[in-house]
């Protein structure tokens, strides 16, 4: 009903919107509008349902912290902190985890090919389209009274500030003053609620540049990627920890994902 | 060298427990990423090694001290090796140095020359309107500032190692870390200085 | 075998409001595979829609349509429960086709 | 080939001739993919192969395109027509290789509006044609293409 509602609202809108905001602004608004990232979730859905590994299990009983299957608002709580892993997760933290636990699959195998391509999207792509759809319409909540969660904040903070890899970058090289543009696209400040909330209410997203659906888990690697630095593992704790600080900072934000990017 | 030594330090920290609250130690923080992350292609692990300018600027939150900020200058400025005659390389070669991105990361062709990414940050040339502006705009620079030997010094100077001039800033230090060659960090100088470059126009 | 389509349809004021995606890859012929040999063109050509059966819109599209192409259309009027069928035909004789009530 | 086949293509060739004689014009030729406007390289090729002689500039014709696209792989347009009787709208990237994107047939039951992404190789101007009671009127704009992130 929300999602219908929300595509009325886009034909509604006045033609002439961009005579407010930025040339920019025009064409993020105009391009969000016309996202193709529903496809994902269709194949998302079938996948979600679809019995595999060892225990020819689907991920249906899958918790992702409001109880086994329960799909509704679940992405807008993560990350969060998960008492049977005891560790904090994010949507595909948690997935791998139920690959491994419900399916019976072995880690390396469900992490062959986390990233996918226009080509062939990957399984946890598919997946987060259809999981973060069903969070559209809740606001923003990620755990964060459990210390393991206050624990993961805070050390998102710090990798946020810290100064690392072949040419000394931090998030705050490019994420940190309001402003500024890598080479013609806007820089939206990472730290500050105000630009965190939009972008986290739209991730994971279908990205135009890539032509393909991609999750927060590949965003935050590709920015490690471009500041040189090795690679971080997926699912990690450094991944999820810089993931709950944005997401912390976006807290109260209603989810209107996934989106399209760039 | 005396960030070599400093950073030194940092490779011996132990993985310690962060506290329960309140931002875990930069130690910390590096023993977390080094168990997190992996090497992948050219970027290996020891590019996780914060040296004292890193370290430096983490903890002040790239505001520090001015005394230690002179002395750290000092020993990056000693790093930088200026090559005999002139720094005016060609511009043309320069142009596309500067526009390219490519380079250094783990997907990338190690063989390969790498990129500048000049454009990523700065206003350059007026044949490219894609640019970025986390850099000052460097428009016009050697007609505005001439190209003498010291002004090519300077160029130079600061593409080799950026945190020779300023400690904290945000710029690579292409030669320092073997990012760019000396003839490729010569075709930049050109590309900013020499009168025939578009930048000049 | 195509990919997904999804549709849907709503009344706005005094229009039917129609927005459907189509999964295809909408290849120009001239990007190259991983193989490095170009992949070849690839795109819908044409593009249906019918209200309750009746054809009311034709489309005819390139190769510079965007990859997973997404249209919007507006039908005069409309009611709920109002069936709307929208196709695709690519130029390798692939076709798809997705059918939504009006909301 | 056999002389029965060797015929009927024959006799397929006058049929075509008339058809782009538009002395013929059967309802299924209206799905059919206009070739010759879809492969011409030039705006002028493609307008010609649209049958569309000249057009003139109308206010009720609206197009709505970003100034500045960051990326050509997806650029957003949206036209809508209320020029009355309204039957088509072509839309023509003028700087692509093959300048005609797409074409869309009003029937009765459609308004003249559509919205779609397009694919532009540079800045170009985007024009959109929309035919109307036998005459074609225009619209255009230019669309910056520019490149964004990090070029690597």
């Amino acid at each position: 009903m929300r999602t219908i509602m929300l595509a009325t609202v886009v034909a509604l809108a006045p033609v002439a919107v961009h005579a407010q905001g930025s040339q920019f602004e025009h064409y993020q608004k105009m391009v969000a509008e016309g996202s193709p990232a529903e496809l994902f979730a269709v194949e998302g859905e079938a996948l979600w349902k679809k019995p595999q590994g060892p225990k020819h299990a689907s991920l249906e009983k899958c918790d992702l912290g409001r109880g086994p299957g329960v799909l509704k608002g679940a992405y807008a709580r993560l990350p969060r902190y998960f008492k049977d892993a005891d560790r904090v997760m994010d949507l595909e933290t948690r997935l791998l985890y139920c690959m491994e636990t419900l399916q019976g699959r072995d880690r390396k195998e469900a992490l062959k090919r986390p990233f996918g391509n226009a080509d062939k999207p990957s399984e946890m792509e598919y997946l987060s389209a259809y999981i973060a759809l069903q969070s559209r319409g809740f606001k923003l909540n990620p755990g964060l009274s459990h210390p393991k969660e206050r624990e993961a904040y805070e050390l998102g903070k710090a990798l946020f500030h810290t100064r690392t890899g072949l040419w000394d970058f931090s998030c705050t090289t490019c994420h940190g003053t309001p402003g500024k543009r890598i080479r013609s696209s806007e820089l939206p400040v990472l730290d500050d609620p105000k630009t965190v909330r939009p972008l986290m209410a739209t991730w994971p997203a279908y990205r135009v540049s890539n032509s393909t659906f991609k999750t927060m888990q590949w965003r935050i690697n590709d920015c490690f990627r471009q500041m040189r630095t090795p690679e971080p593992d997926f699912g990690s704790e450094t991944v999820n920890a810089v993931n709950m600080f944005l997401t912390a900072t976006a807290r109260g934000a209603t989810y209107r994902g996934p989106g399209t990017k760039r | 060298m005396t960030t070599k030594l400093i950073l030194g330090a940092g490779l011996a920290a132990l993985l310690l427990p962060a506290a329960a609250s309140g931002e875990p130690t930069d130690r910390e923080v590096q023993a977390i990423m080094k168990r997190d992350f992996h090497p992948h292609g050219q970027a290996t692990m020891d590019r996780l090694d914060q040296d004292a300018v890193q370290r430096v600027c983490t903890d002040t939150r790239n505001k520090p001290p001015a005394e230690l900020a002179k002395t750290l200058e000092a020993d990056q400025y000693k790093t930088i090796r200026f090559p005999e005659g002139s720094l005016l390389g060609d511009w043309k070669k320069g142009a596309a140095i500067a526009w390219s991105g490519r380079g250094m990361q783990w997907q990338d062709d190690p063989k390969k020359p790498s990129g500048g990414g000049c454009y990523n940050c700065h206003e350059i040339g007026p044949e490219r309107t894609s640019f970025g502006t986390i850099g000052p705009s460097l428009k016009q620079f050697g007609k505005l500032r001439g190209n003498t030997p010291g002004m090519q010094r300077y160029v130079y100077g600061k593409i080799y190692n950026a945190k020779a001039y300023s400690l904290c800033s945000e710029m690579p230090r292409f030669g320092y870390t073997r990012s760019l060659t000396e003839q490729q960090m010569k075709d930049l100088t050109a590309y900013l200085l020499d009168p025939a470059s578009p930048v000049n126009k | 075998m195509p990919g997904p389509m999804k549709m849907r349809a709503t009344l706005a004021a005094g229009y039917t409001d129609v927005r459907v995606l189509m999964s295809h890859p909408m290849e120009t012929g001239q990007r190259k595979g991983p193989d490095g040999k170009p992949v070849p063109m690839h795109f819908i050509q044409n593009v249906t829609v019918k209200v309750n059966g009746k054809t009311v819109i034709e489309g005819q599209t390139s190769q510079a349509v965007s990859r997973n192409p997404v249209f919007a259309f507006r039908l005069k009027g409309g009611q709920k429960g109002d069936k709307i069928e929208i196709s695709w035909r690519d130029n390798e004789g692939e076709s798809n086709s997705t059918e939504a009530a009006v909301a | 080939m056999s002389l029965d086949r060797r015929r009927m293509l024959r006799s397929a060739g006058a049929l075509g001739a008339l058809l782009v004689a538009g002395l013929l014009k059967p309802l299924a030729a209206l799905a059919a993919w206009n070739k010759d406007a879809f492969t011409a390289k030039t705006v002028d090729g493609a307008l010609k192969g649209l049958g569309v002689a000249g057009s003139e500039p109308n206010g009720g014709l609206t197009l709505d395109a970003p100034q500045i696209a960051e990326n050509g792989a997806v650029v957003p347009i949206e036209i809508s027509s209320s020029i009355p009787g309204t039957t088509s709208i072509a839309v023509v990237i003028e700087k692509n290789p093959f300048p005609l994107a797409s074409k869309f047939d009003f029937m009765e039951g459609a308004l003249p509006f559509v919205r779609l992404n397009v694919k532009m190789g540079e800045t170009s101007h985007v024009r959109v044609i929309a035919t109307a009671g036998g005459k074609s009127y225009t619209a255009s704009k230019e669309v910056k293409v520019t490149i964004g992130g990090c070029g690597g």
